[in-house]
């Protein structure tokens, strides 16, 4: 059986911002429009839509999937939502690579758009019902819980330091100040100013933390007949992999993230990826707070486990290092619109691989990249492999 | 492309903004109210808090104690066949000092958090609760802990029939 | 004790509520559509010159072809039910004492959803001139509710 | 890729208009069991991706997906929900074996529409928030206005749509797993209080609960594992404008679009010859008239009159809703559109004993995503 190849061939994005004016369904078009000019398609072009968004609560839309489709550039055709919590990000390009992969489209378009802005006062209470209805939301944990105790366990685990994971958010936030769109790019940011912000949730400070945001991206996704003649820079998807753990999470050893594992092993596989360390050239790994870049890292067999913190500290996953995780900045320096977040890596990749990146270009010419997302209660692994 | 393009899309606005009127806006709320069937297994867990225990379940398959009780074990897929009562202590997996309350409001005495591995489960597996009766700075992963229950009378079979867990000093039950 | 067994003692539901509280700003084109009501009790669309299609209310983007709409057009205050409805039933699901008459109404290539007043329901028809009638300036917000509703033309 | 993709196990559970014995994931796992029973197959070993169909504020969770896979043992597998109808959940998990990666993939939907307490409120949350909540209509109101229209333009009677109801909810006496049979009249039906003129109360489907599970798989595993797979011949879906303002008030262009997509796929020129029975939406008595209209299967404008002249019974020459559709069997919310497949993928394996319809090869199910959205889906299926 042969299977069919899919390659990115545009991509588009509205600055990430904390409060935008335009609505949902405008930060979606306005990030489509952008996707199609970039390859110079249009919509006679796009023959179906794959939309990536997380909760309802954040847009306040019950079934915002269909309240976006217009935006999404979904008139009359096919369209279908994705969703697997933070996760959906790194998804919707799978969803939209297994659209073209069944040989039922040549090519589709891929938006993730978030406006959690939408949800007032504050986005972080809608979180509060990700958890169980009956066994746990009585007690009324926030989103901060859950990541407070995967930290705390993961720190206790391997003797990890809060200064240690803290360099991560100074990377991010610092490779961030390199990217047009990002809402918290900062060139001079120290490990201290981390360590010093507010405790929200020990051990999270503020700046582990990555901002509520609103923005979107967009993508078209291409069968190889169609790439080839679209661009001469194709940067294809090698390889895909996702995998959703128990959702009994308070069942589970917290300080390694198997599904990430199971993620990546299936996406290695399929990439015919035998050394990822040696074969993979950028990630771009889950950040929205800092101990998760290293957590993942740690998941996708990239470092050690336990090991991933000492990779930052010898530069190894600067944006010059041997291996650049989050040249882009991140979630933690460009924002975290939850889905758009996670697609916002994916165009990443794209930039890096056909050396569009500007001033966040990695150096050496990269040839394969890795984007990953992570979501719902500690649970989802999103895994993609692009390379040119 | 991103090197091409110099003014990315997406207009940023202040709460002031909002405040003056200068783009309109306006607010909603969704009346969402539900109520769940709690069905067999989590049912009895409910019932068993109410009468002051921490039920699990058994799988004779695989030989794991789980909590909360559950129809069919994840693991294995076989039928969970029997309720099992646990020990109402445990021991801290993790916590955190959480100084914001679900909604985000700022509070001075931190809540903790913490995942707890209920005596007489299997290894790693606890459940989320908070825990009191302790100085903030004392609290350890590996701590002894025993459930706080609520009066007899005031308990509804619910999670919350357990108001905290306490830490076991030494020498204590 | 199998899990077969029912616990008599069991609560059968567990009652909770998920909050949802929202705060939404109308956009590009809505924030200029909604001003137009509330300022000058005007209704406004957007032409798309590629698909020939002019959206009301009106819209940043032609959902057809995604072109950006900057053709701004008065499209009146007077248009035709598209279709209507004797709505005997609140938001909540309450049954009501006394129907409301609902429609589209059709302006441009699109329309509004709106109440319709000042007539017996039973001398509606589909086809039938209607004209939004606004509340008076001070008591406009920038809310579709800036028009009170829709009555018989002329 | 895998061209031939065939469902080999079905499993159901519920279908009441309450299920209180059970929790969610506790009728999940009822029918997914009995799928794989019914598949044979162990879902660990097995089974290779799942896909569930679900949204939050039906379930009162935000990212329910998290509490998906342990009832189906889909634990650390790639699995992934649809936030769309049964449907297009089907359609996903088709996708998935036609890319030559997965060989078995399982599709989950279900309602427990009984535990929503403020369902019109949650329903009312999906209109525009700006243009169109602060009326604080009823979202059945959109129903009102399409029917009316639809009425309209196509001389369709009040009788006719009431027709359906009738039809439906008798054909589901025939169905044990329906929940909401009955023996009515015409006049019963046309005399209830209207909801949203002219649509009357008893042509909106009462909700239900249930859950549904398939197993689809590849041609060569199909063959393994059953002597009586059913074939996906072609699937569709499509989503007209979100906007009230911009759609198409008397006819669905959404099921028009998806059925072509899925004619397309299945070779089907002339779907009147072809097709032999069909189950599509009726979530509303009207929108059997239509749905059937769009998808080709009578000609424009004649929906109501062959429904009054019994060809769309089920000893007619058009089979619809023999289940007894939404309307007898109650709406099960986004999981709707599976209840319409199993039936036509339970016909034409022959087991749906006294309502068993005779010499059928080719069956249709078709859904809706319901008010206020313009989206849907079709499936082709034959034995």
């Amino acid at each position: 059986m042969s299977k069919r190849k899919v390659a990115v061939v545009g991509a588009g994005m509205t600055r990430f911002v904390r409060r935008a004016q335009e609505t949902g369904k405008e930060l979606s078009w306005q990030a489509v429009r952008m996707a199609l000019e970039s390859c110079e398609m249009t919509m006679d072009d796009i023959e179906a839509v794959c939309l990536g968004t997380a909760p309802d609560a954040f847009d306040g839309v019950h079934m915002k999937g269909e309240y976006l489709s217009d935006g999404a550039g979904a008139w009359r055709k096919p369209y279908m939502r994705s969703y697997v919590g933070g996760g959906t990000g790194v998804f919707v390009p799978i969803q939209a690579w297994y659209h073209i992969a069944s040989g039922l489209f040549d090519v589709c378009l891929v938006v993730a758009e978030e406006k959690m802005s939408s949800y007032y006062p504050h986005a972080q209470a809608a979180f509060l019902t990700i958890f169980d209805h009956t066994t746990e939301r009585p007690l009324k944990p926030n989103l901060l819980w859950i990541f407070a105790l995967e930290m705390n366990r993961y720190m206790h685990t391997y003797g990890i330091s809060k200064a240690d994971i803290a360099q991560v958010a100074v990377k991010n936030k610092r490779n961030a100040a390199d990217h047009p769109c990002a809402l918290l790019g900062d060139k001079n940011i120290t490990v201290e100013d981390v360590l010093n912000s507010e405790v929200l949730a020990w051990p999270v400070n503020r700046l582990d933390v990555s901002p509520v945001t609103d923005g979107a991206v967009a993508l078209v996704l291409a069968a190889e007949h169609v790439a080839k003649r679209i661009t001469d820079k194709p940067v294809w998807i090698e390889g895909v992999g996702w995998s959703l753990d128990t959702a009994h999470w308070t069942n589970r050893d917290l300080a390694y993230p198997r599904y990430v594992e199971y993620a990546a092993r299936m996406a290695y596989e399929m990439a015919g990826i035998k050394e990822p360390r040696k074969e993979i050239h950028i990630v771009e790994p889950y950040d929205p707070f800092d101990y998760k870049e290293l957590h993942h890292l740690e998941g996708l067999l990239l470092a050690d486990r336990g090991q991933a913190p000492q990779l930052v500290a010898d530069g190894v996953t600067s944006r010059n290092g041997d291996m650049p995780v989050c040249p882009s900045g991140g979630l933690l320096g460009v924002g975290n619109p939850i889905a758009a977040a996670g697609l916002m890596k994916i165009a990443e990749l794209f930039w890096q691989l056909r050396g569009e990146a500007g001033a966040r270009q990695v150096p050496g010419h990269p040839k394969r990249g890795l984007a990953q997302a992570w979501g719902d209660l500690m649970q989802v692994g999103t895994v993609v492999i692009m390379g040119r | 492309m991103t090197v091409k393009i110099k003014n990315f899309p997406g207009t940023s606005l202040s709460e002031q903004d909002i405040a003056d009127g200068k783009v309109f806006s306006l607010h909603d709320t969704m009346r969402a109210d539900f109520g769940w069937d709690t069905g067999v297994a989590v049912g009895r867990y409910l019932a068993a808090l109410k009468e002051g225990m921490i039920l699990g379940a058994r799988c004779r398959h695989c030989r794991k104690t789980v909590v909360p009780p559950r129809q069919v074990c994840e693991w294995c897929y076989r039928p969970m066949s029997d309720y099992v009562p646990l020990q109402d202590t445990g021991i801290v997996n993790t916590f955190s000092l959480c100084y914001v309350t679900w909604d985000v409001q700022r509070i001075k005495e931190p809540e903790i958090p913490a995942v707890i591995e209920i005596d007489g489960a299997s290894p790693l597996h606890g459940i989320l609760h908070k825990l009191g009766e302790i100085d903030p700075k004392e609290v350890r992963i590996g701590m002894r802990v025993k459930a706080v229950w609520k009066p007899t009378a005031e308990r509804l079979g619910a999670i919350t029939d357990i108001l905290y867990f306490r830490p076991i000093l030494e020498g204590q039950p | 004790m199998t899990l077969l067994e029912r616990d008599p003692h069991a609560p059968p539901t567990w009652q909770g509520s998920v909050p949802v509280t929202n705060r939404y700003t109308f956009g590009l084109a809505g924030d200029r559509f909604f001003r137009a009501i509330k300022e000058q009790g005007r209704i406004l669309g957007t032409h798309c010159n590629n698909c020939m299609h002019t959206y009301v209310p009106a819209a940043t983007f032609c959902e057809r072809c995604l072109n950006q709409l900057d053709d701004w057009i008065d499209v009146g205050t007077v248009g035709e039910i598209v279709t209507y409805t004797l709505l005997s039933v609140n938001y909540d699901g309450s049954s009501r004492t006394s129907p409301e008459l609902v429609a589209f109404i059709r302006l441009g290539d699109g329309g509004l959803i709106h109440r319709i007043e000042e007539v017996n329901s039973e001398h509606v028809f589909i086809g039938m001139q209607v004209e939004a009638v606004f509340r008076p300036p001070a008591e406009r917000q920038g809310s579709i509710l800036d028009i009170a509703y829709f009555k018989p033309y002329p | 890729m895998n061209e031939r993709v065939a469902i080999v196990g079905v499993g159901w559970a519920g279908f009441r208009s309450v299920t209180p014995e059970v929790s969610y994931k506790e009728l999940m796992y009822a029918a997914a069991v009995r799928a794989y029973a019914d598949a044979g197959v162990d879902p660990l070993r097995d089974i290779d991706s799942f896909v569930t169909v679900a949204e939050d504020f039906h379930e009162g969770t935000s990212i329910f997906d998290e509490y998906t896979p342990d009832q189906l043992g889909a634990v650390l597998k790639p699995m992934h929900t649809i936030a769309g109808d049964g449907l297009h959940g089907l359609a996903a998990a088709y996708m998935l074996v036609r890319t030559g990666q997965f060989s078995i993939v399982a599709v989950e939907g279900h309602s427990k529409a009984s535990n929503i307490l403020t369902l019109p409120e949650i329903t009312a949350y999906a209109q525009d928030p700006v243009l169109n909540r602060p009326l604080r209509l009823n979202t059945h109101f959109i129903a009102g206005l399409e029917m009316n229209r639809y009425l309209y333009e196509t001389g369709t009677s009040l009788e006719q749509c009431a027709a359906v109801t009738v039809k439906n909810r008798r054909n589901a006496l025939d169905n044990p797993s329906a929940a909401y049979g009955a023996d009515l009249t015409l006049a019963e039906v046309l005399d209830s209080q209207f909801l949203a003129w002219p649509l009357s109360r008893h042509q909106v489907s009462e909700h239900a609960d249930g859950a549904i599970v398939m197993v689809l798989a590849t041609e060569e595993t199909a063959r393994r594992l059953t002597d009586y797979p059913v074939w996906i011949l072609g699937v569709g879906w499509c989503s007209d404008s979100p906007s009230l303002e911009n759609r198409d008030w008397g006819q669905a262009v959404y099921a028009r679009q998806a059925a072509g997509m899925a004619y397309r796929q299945a070779g089907i020129r002339s779907p009147q010859s072809a097709i032999d029975f069909a189950e599509v939406d009726d979530t509303y008595a009207y929108k059997e008239l239509q749905s059937l209209e769009a998808l080709g299967l009578v000609p424009a404008g004649s929906a109501g009159l062959l429904t009054e002249e019994g060809a769309t019974q089920p000893d007619g020459e058009l089979p619809v809703n023999v289940s007894g559709g939404s309307q007898g069997m109650g709406n099960l919310l986004d999981a709707t559109g599976l209840a319409r497949a199993l039936e036509v993928v339970v016909q034409l394996r022959g087991e749906a004993g006294p309502r068993q319809l005779k010499e059928i090869q080719i069956g249709l199910a078709q859904s809706w995503r319901g008010v206020p959205t313009a989206s849907g889906a079709v499936v082709i299926l034959s034995n």
